[in-house]
């Protein structure tokens, strides 16, 4: 393919149009910031600080939607394993990558109860999540802390919350960047990858060529638990406590990154590059509102019509789409149906 | 016409961005100019006390006139919308005249690491200073990222302890279980002026609690042991924890309504409420359950009961609550980080003389007066004139 | 049959001789209602499939009732109450039933927008801050002194709209319903928070005595607002199962093909629907702003997920198509026991948690099993022809 | 005034296929009109066309003389026309009178229904149709059979002028089917036009006036029932000159051991069936629909679940629990419906093509995108699939080279094909593409793979097919040679009970 037709392929694909309202969001802040502090260094990095754990809910998040489901729990898993993590080191008897492993185990075990639910007896997805994440992870982070933040002094977990390389880029961050580039690469470029957009695409043709839908499914949440789990652990690293609200409140935003970075509802299409962008957007956007001085309560309203922005700009993408190629017959069905 | 629908939306958000920035308190949208050196905080050989001046609400005013030198940008940064942090802003607005202040409000949302985030954040925009309700459950990693801005700070409400005990960074707030006991003390002193004698065997305390919270664990942890000293040997205690709902009055009805309406063997009632949203709701329980004449409910916090009390409310059940006026949060709080900012004051000499024993820094505990219907307007009036609004 | 229905009575009317003379006199009050209880359960089942053995259409008129959806649902509700009223008998009293009503009927009134919605195949998490909304709205009307009526009209045309916006971006711009009623509750939740300044709102009990008994009086067992709640479960139920619209609302949730080949507009009915929903949510906003004599930017915000637990545990199937107004109001009155009853019982806040997720997850899975057998009864009977 | 319906020259065309072809049909009333054809002659486009689904390229339909175009299928309704497809469309969860009165719910005053008015109707029409049936019953509880009378009695009750029938007696049993036939028969004296698509000819015989014959989308002849007979009607049907389709192929001779033995297969559709597939024979399954050939081969594959009997392939006895396992063992299924079960629309042809040999694609970790590009690019060249690169999405293909992907897919060159199970390969492909297939077909059995071949085109099996089995409900009927097969033999056998 000659480059003018990959150049056209790319202007008319999600990826720049993203980029264009990056760059758009970019430009506003950094004019109406005051002495143009939006892109100082400190300000970029805050940005990226502020996405780390965004960035795992997402890549959670994204396999799943990608493949025709979602997941609204691992926000809650996130809170249940800091707590647990917590009251693992609390004593100081229990080394800290066993207490890591534990909470891994126990957000892959979490993962597996909505993989049971939503496989076995055939519930949505998305109020199943609800259930076991609103009632199940968060009553469990309770009991598991007795109800009180207990704070952690373990000297590495500590060291992985604060530390920063060259004291600018703290490793979290790193952490985040590693996890969405190996994730990107194993959605695009592996075999795994392939299965998660073709069963996502149509489940029935993808059994019927030799792959497992089920196995699949089964596989997603598990990871979804364990990312949220992970998530969940850097939190308590950066705060030094099992805090009871913790990312509880982090499983919607994510679902909106992943829909703004353009992997569509009832999956097939969508990369993780989109999300990365989508949450750079989302980030850049919340962070230039503060730095603007706006009042929260805005901001709530901002990120609402933000979603509602990303839904709409959506649904003009998959028209334009629909009306090159499919017969009009059969686009009415799709549409109605 | 969907493409009219996007631009619609996007409008909406430019609007909503701009119309926000216009109306946040201050004038944020200029460019504020270079941030002077660094204000000196504390260095060398400060050791006169400004704020012995500090009258009983623990306003004082140090010896540098607040219209000689540039507007400080005061950050008051909190983790959750409730009424009391908003009218603690509010209060913080009112004295921005007086002390030469600009006040930058900050929630979290519930989202605290969202609250280290925008530390840092407002570090690098230059601000003066911070007033921040320092969540117990992360004080340690919140106070870390503060010091490390090198820019001064007061804690507000929430008191910031080393393993120890000792009180580390100076603040105002309130004690919980001393709170927590006053209360139970005040409904030991005046029950008898609503019920007369009563069978003391036969009485119950209905103690609510929010445990994730450690201020509102204190308070119900003040009103048990005080409870329990008064009434030695009486088992009708309950304890509604709030855990299982959300902080609404909702949640406080069902709690309350379920545990009265199940002990009819417990005649008479305390309800030292730890929050106010579960003291209206209880308060509405009793009235549901025609038990107004059975039942004392008192609170920590005055908002809503004030509110409720100048449209008019003069229910039986919930008759008083801790009189609480953001000045005396706000007053002591910025006068201290003004001292800071000025650099009259170190966290070492504010309040040395109030400072508990043992503790590094003082932590400057609000006054606790339990205010009734007829009592609350000239609390209030007292709080304004001592704040110097008169 | 008719062996089983002698044994059952042989061993219900001792039971019921007993437990009568225990009650009167020693008083070890819950063994004796308990044998009470079992007697006349045993008499009842006895005397029934005595007769059923005889007349064909009573047993038939019994295999009808049995299969229903809704006699499983009582049966566990009676189950339920039973075993909180063992623990502790104050359970059942006057004045705890009457909390459990006054507890049901924020998430009564949810439960029933959201079962319509859900029988027509949509869904709207909007409905928790909307009614939030309403309460702030309603209170900051009576604040200004305007009639409670004119307040209580504006304030559902309010809900109106906000269901005519839900509409607009469903079925106008196919949003995937949950997560657009997701942003849009955001939205309305930030833009509360702006109004109020976060503070409760006020409803003075001088100016506006009448609203406030709204929220306050009782008539007999059931306080206003759940009283209104039931009407309400009453005259949706009459429309559902009786009125050309209802009948419609099924079609569109069953098989929108179907339907659309009959001449109705599926999205015509679910505007409608998310219309209704925005109406119920504000009533019930209007209705927590009355009890609790104030309007606040934290109320009811998580109710909507209580009301869809109830809907569900009232047998409305996820997928649309199926679920009746009988089945919602005993879901409400389940759902809201079982709550009170765990406090009643005094179980530890944090198991009360992980209780009310489990019964949300038996009731989808209730949900699936129920659905199951349906479809295997099918494939029987496609066996058979 | 007598009631005419007439269409006049009406084509319609699909992506890579000419449906209809300026068919000009005419159709008086008080008579029962059968439209007879092989599967792709174009009768259901016709139906879809009459019910409004389908708009024509070119054309009109006229009914008493006046031109009606209909745009959806509830202004056909309208124009009271009722057309009774196979896939019902019922509420299952509803009542069988709301079903039946879906569009017409009597009110009574103020919106309410008029239930005892609605149950009585209801009843009437159940009596008239003797069914065991009550008016309050939920339909989904009823048998297929009683389901597929409602959505008759929903057209009957409608009252339409033009009542169209596509396969309604496939699931009724003998006396349902008689209730049918007296009803028609009382449809017709009351003067209403009435069509009758079946592939059974004892049928067609019983009830039809006339009988409209229709071949690869165009009229072929109208006969008067009683003047014809089943041997000319057939000939008629499938009397296309097999010449140039057939005769062209090349075909394959050398016929190896035997590859699979099915032996006594019990499955849900299936009871006790056996059948042998030898290395280089083309076996093919003859049947109507709903014969069970589609749930055998799925047993096979192990898409469904077996219950008894077993499977030998070369010998070896072996127990799929899954497609996968089927795949790794050599066997290939293109499954019956292309957009639902074959292909993911959403993705490319180089996706589709490279889905079950993924792990021999991945070297290491990643996938290997050049060795991948080029096994589509064989593949592409091999079936001449129209498209400029391998990136289009399946979604703008024709159905003709949708059917090539697929097969594509199970000949790449990483698969190791042994067996390569067709399920109507040629559906809805226009004639010339079929040619190309059947070429195909012999060109994988000449490597040695046995191919079994699905398919209700009586013709395609006969002539393409070394040896032809023919199934009805789930059990074989007959086993002929290629030489002793006859078109009418075949009918009768997938016909017989």
């Amino acid at each position: 393919m000659d480059i003018a037709g990959i150049a056209k392929k790319f202007i008319k694909g999600k990826t720049f149009s993203l980029l264009c309202m990056l760059m758009l969001i970019i430009v506003f802040f950094w004019y109406f910031s005051p002495n143009h502090s939006f892109l100082s260094v400190t300000n970029i990095v805050i940005i990226l600080n502020s996405m780390v754990l965004f960035i795992l809910f997402a890549v959670a998040v994204s396999m799943l939607i990608i493949s025709g489901e979602v997941d609204l729990s691992p926000g809650f898993i996130g809170t249940a394993a800091g707590a647990t993590m917590a009251a693992l080191l609390e004593g100081g008897t229990v080394p800290w990558f066993v207490a890591v492993i534990i909470c891994l185990l126990m957000g892959i075990g979490f993962g597996l109860i909505n993989a049971v639910l939503v496989n076995k007896f055939r519930i949505q997805s998305f109020i199943a999540t609800l259930a076991v994440g609103t009632f199940l992870a968060r009553g469990f982070s309770f009991i598991v802390s007795g109800g009180r933040a207990i704070p952690v002094r373990d000297p590495v977990i500590s060291w992985l919350g604060t530390a920063r390389i060259g004291d600018v880029v703290p490793v979290t961050v790193l952490i985040s960047l590693a996890i969405i580039l190996v994730y990107g690469t194993i959605l695009s470029k592996t075999k795994f990858g392939r299965g998660v957009y073709l069963c996502g695409g149509n489940r029935e043709a993808a059994r019927l060529a030799g792959l497992n839908p089920k196995k699949l499914s089964y596989l997603l949440f598990a990871n979804s638990g364990m990312l949220g789990a992970l998530a969940g652990i850097l939190f308590v690293a950066r705060i030094r406590s099992g805090n009871l609200d913790g990312t509880n409140a982090f499983s919607f935003p994510a679902v909106t990154a992943v829909i703004f970075g353009g992997i569509s509802f009832g999956g097939g299409s969508g990369k993780m590059l989109g999300c990365f962008l989508g949450l750079l957007i989302i980030n850049a956007f919340n962070n230039g509102l503060t730095i603007m001085r706006v009042s929260p309560f805005w901001q709530d309203v901002a990120s609402g019509l933000l979603l509602l922005l990303a839904l709409t700009l959506d649904y003009i993408s998959t028209r334009r789409a629909n009306r090159a190629s499919i017969p009009k017959s059969a686009r009415r069905l799709k549409q109605e149906g | 016409m969907k493409k009219v629908v996007a631009l619609l939306i996007a409008a909406a958000m430019a609007f909503s961005v701009i119309a926000c920035a216009s109306d946040a308190p201050g004038d944020a949208a200029p460019p504020v100019e270079e941030a002077q050196p660094s204000v000196n905080n504390g260095a060398g050989t400060i050791t006169v006390d400004v704020s012995e001046g500090a009258n009983s609400i623990g306003f004082f005013l140090d010896d540098v006139d607040p219209q000689s030198r540039r507007t400080y940008d005061v950050v008051w940064s909190f983790m959750r919308p409730m009424p009391l942090m908003q009218n603690i802003g509010d209060a913080l607005v009112e004295l921005e005249d007086i002390l030469n202040v600009n006040i930058i409000h900050y929630n979290a949302d519930g989202d605290i690491d969202a609250l280290i985030q925008n530390i840092e954040i407002f570090a690098a925009q230059g601000v003066d200073g911070f007033i921040i309700v320092i969540d117990p459950t992360a004080s340690e990693r919140i106070k870390e990222v503060l010091d490390n801005t090198g820019i001064p700070y007061i804690a507000m409400l929430n008191s910031v302890r080393d393993e120890n005990g000792r009180a580390i960074v100076p603040g105002v707030g309130l004690d919980g279980y001393q709170a927590g006991r006053i209360k139970t003390q005040w409904l030991y002193d005046n029950y008898r002026t609503y019920w007369g004698e009563i069978d003391t065997a036969r009485l119950g305390l209905l103690n609510f609690n929010f445990s994730p919270n450690v201020d509102f664990n204190d308070r119900y942890l003040g009103a048990l042991s005080m409870f329990q000293e008064l009434f030695p040997g009486n088992t009708n205690i309950f304890s509604a924890d709030g855990v299982a709902g959300r902080l609404d009055e909702q949640t406080g009805f069902d709690l309350a309504s379920a545990i009265l309406a199940t002990n009819p063997d417990v005649e008479h009632w305390f309800i030292p409420a730890c929050l106010e949203h579960y003291a209206q709701g209880a308060a509405r329980a009793v009235e549901s359950l025609g038990m107004q004449d059975r039942v004392l409910i008192t609170t920590t916090g005055s908002d809503i009961l004030s509110a409720a009390w100048d449209s008019g409310y003069d229910g039986a059940a919930w008759v008083s609550c801790i009189g609480i006026h953001a000045l005396q949060y706000a007053a002591p709080a910025l006068c201290a980080l003004v001292a800071l900012m000025n650099g009259t004051a170190t966290p070492d000499t504010l309040w040395s003389g109030l400072r508990a024993p043992g503790d590094l820094y003082t932590f400057f505990y609000v006054e606790l007066e339990i205010v009734t219907r007829d009592t609350y307007q000239d609390f209030f009036n007292r709080i304004r004139a001592e704040a110097g609004l008169g | 049959m008719l062996i089983v229905g002698v044994i059952l009575i042989v061993l219900g009317v001792p039971a019921l001789i007993v437990g009568l003379a225990t009650l009167l006199t020693v008083g070890n009050y819950s063994l004796s209602v308990s044998l009470v209880i079992f007697g006349v359960i045993a008499l009842g089942l006895g005397v029934l499939s005595v007769l059923s053995n005889r007349r064909e259409n009573i047993r038939r008129a019994i295999r009808k009732v049995v299969g229903k959806k809704e006699f499983t649902l009582i049966v566990v509700l009676a189950v339920i109450v039973y075993i909180f009223w063992m623990i502790n008998h104050n359970y059942i009293t006057l004045f705890n039933v009457r909390n459990i009503f006054n507890a049901a009927f924020v998430m009564g009134t949810l439960a029933i927008g959201g079962a319509c919605l859900l029988i027509g195949g949509k869904i709207d998490l909007s409905a928790g801050s909307t009614g939030m909304m309403a309460g702030v709205i309603i209170a900051m009307l009576l604040g200004m002194g305007i009639h409670w009526i004119t307040a209580l009209i504006i304030t559902l045309v309010f809900g109106a709209v906000t269901g005519l916006i839900n509409a607009f971006f469903v079925n106008g711009m196919n949003f995937v319903p949950f997560i657009s009623t997701l942003a849009v509750s955001s939205v309305y939740g930030g833009l509360a928070r702006v109004m109020t300044n976060a503070q409760n709102i006020p409803i003075s009990s001088q100016e506006h005595p009448v609203f406030l008994a709204l929220g306050s009086t009782n008539i007999g067992v059931f306080p206003l607002p759940f009283f209104i709640t039931i009407i309400l479960l009453i005259v949706y139920g009459v429309i559902l199962s009786s009125t050309k619209f209802g009948r419609r609302v099924y079609m569109v949730g069953g098989n929108s093909t179907a339907a659309r080949l009959a001449g109705i507009n599926p999205k015509k009915i679910t505007t409608l629907l998310f219309v209704n929903n925005g109406v119920l949510a504000s009533l019930a906003g209007i209705l927590m702003a009355a009890r609790m004599h104030s309007g606040s930017p934290s109320a009811i915000l998580g109710s909507d997920l209580d009301g869809y637990t109830a809907a569900i545990l009232g047998g409305v199937a996820f997928v649309g198509g199926s679920g009746s107004m009988l089945g919602v109001f005993i879901g409400i009155v389940l759902l809201s026991s079982f709550q009170n009853g765990l406090v009643v019982t005094g179980l530890g806040a944090y198991y009360r948690v992980i209780a009310s997720g489990l019964l949300l997850i038996a009731a989808l899975i209730l949900d699936y099993f129920r659905e199951n057998s349906r479809i295997r009864a099918l494939r029987k009977a496609r066996h058979d022809s | 005034m007598e009631r005419t319906l007439e269409f006049v020259n009406i084509s319609k065309a699909f992506p890579g296929v000419q449906a209809l072809n300026d068919v000009s049909v005419q159709v008086k009333g008080g008579r029962v009109s059968a439209l007879m054809g092989e599967n792709g002659a174009g009768k259901s486009t016709l139906l879809k066309i009459l019910s409004g689904d389908y708009v024509p390229d070119g054309g009109c339909v006229r009914i008493n003389g006046e031109e009606k175009n209909f745009t959806s299928p509830y202004q056909s309704i309208k124009a009271s026309v009722s057309v009774i497809y196979q896939e019902r469309q019922l509420l299952n969860a509803m009542s069988v009178m709301e079903n039946v009165f879906i569009d017409d719910l009597h009110e009574s005053k103020f919106g309410f229904l008029n239930k005892s008015e609605l149950r009585r109707k209801t009843q009437e029409i159940i009596d008239s149709f003797e069914l065991p049936v009550k008016p309050s019953d939920i339909v989904g509880h009823l048998s297929i059979a009683h389901q597929q009378m409602i959505e008759i009695m929903k057209a009957y009750r409608r009252d339409s002028d033009i009542i169209a029938f596509d396969e309604p007696t496939a699931p009724l049993t003998d006396r349902e089917i008689a209730v049918l036939f007296r009803l028609i028969g009382k449809l017709k004296e009351r003067g209403k036009i009435i069509l009758y698509v079946s592939h059974r000819m004892a049928e067609i015989f019983q009830i039809t006036d006339d009988i409209v014959v229709l071949k690869d989308g165009q009229l072929v002849t109208t006969f008067e029932t009683s003047q014809t007979n089943e041997a000319e009607l057939v000939k008629a049907m499938v009397g296309r000159d097999i010449g140039d389709t057939y005769a062209g192929i090349r075909r394959n001779d050398k016929i190896g051991d035997t590859l699979l033995e099915v032996k006594n297969l019990v499955t849900e559709d299936i009871n006790n069936v056996s059948f042998t597939l030898r290395r280089g024979e083309v076996l093919g399954f003859a049947g109507l629909v709903g014969a069970g050939r589609t749930e055998l081969m799925r047993a096979v594959f192990g898409a469904d679940p077996v219950i008894s009997g077993d499977i030998l392939l070369e010998g070896k006895s072996v127990n799929f629990k899954s497609p996968k396992e089927a795949i790794d063992s050599g066997i290939a299924l293109c499954p019956e419906d292309r957009k639902t079960q074959g292909l993911v629309l959403s993705r490319s042809i180089r996706d589709n093509i490279s889905m079950p040999v993924l792990p021999k694609l991945s070297k290491r970790l990643f996938m290997d995108t050049k060795a991948e590009e080029s096994l589509a690019a064989s593949a592409i060249s091999k079936f001449a699939i129209k498209t400029p690169t391998a990136e289009k999405l399946t979604l703008e293909l024709s159905g003709g080279n949708q059917q090539k992907v697929i097969l594509g897919r199970w000949t790449s060159n990483l698969m190791d094909t042994k067996i390569l199970i067709l399920d109507e390969p040629t559906k809805g492909i226009d004639v010339g593409a079929k040619a190309e297939i059947y070429q195909l077909i012999h060109d994988f059995a000449s490597q040695g793979i046995g191919v079994i071949l699905i398919s209700s085109e009586l013709t395609e099996v006969l002539n393409v097919s070394d040896y032809i089995i023919v199934m009805r409900s789930g059990r074989i009927t007959g086993r002929l040679s290629r030489h002793e097969a006859t078109e009418e033999r075949v009918i009768e056998l997938s016909m017989m009970d």
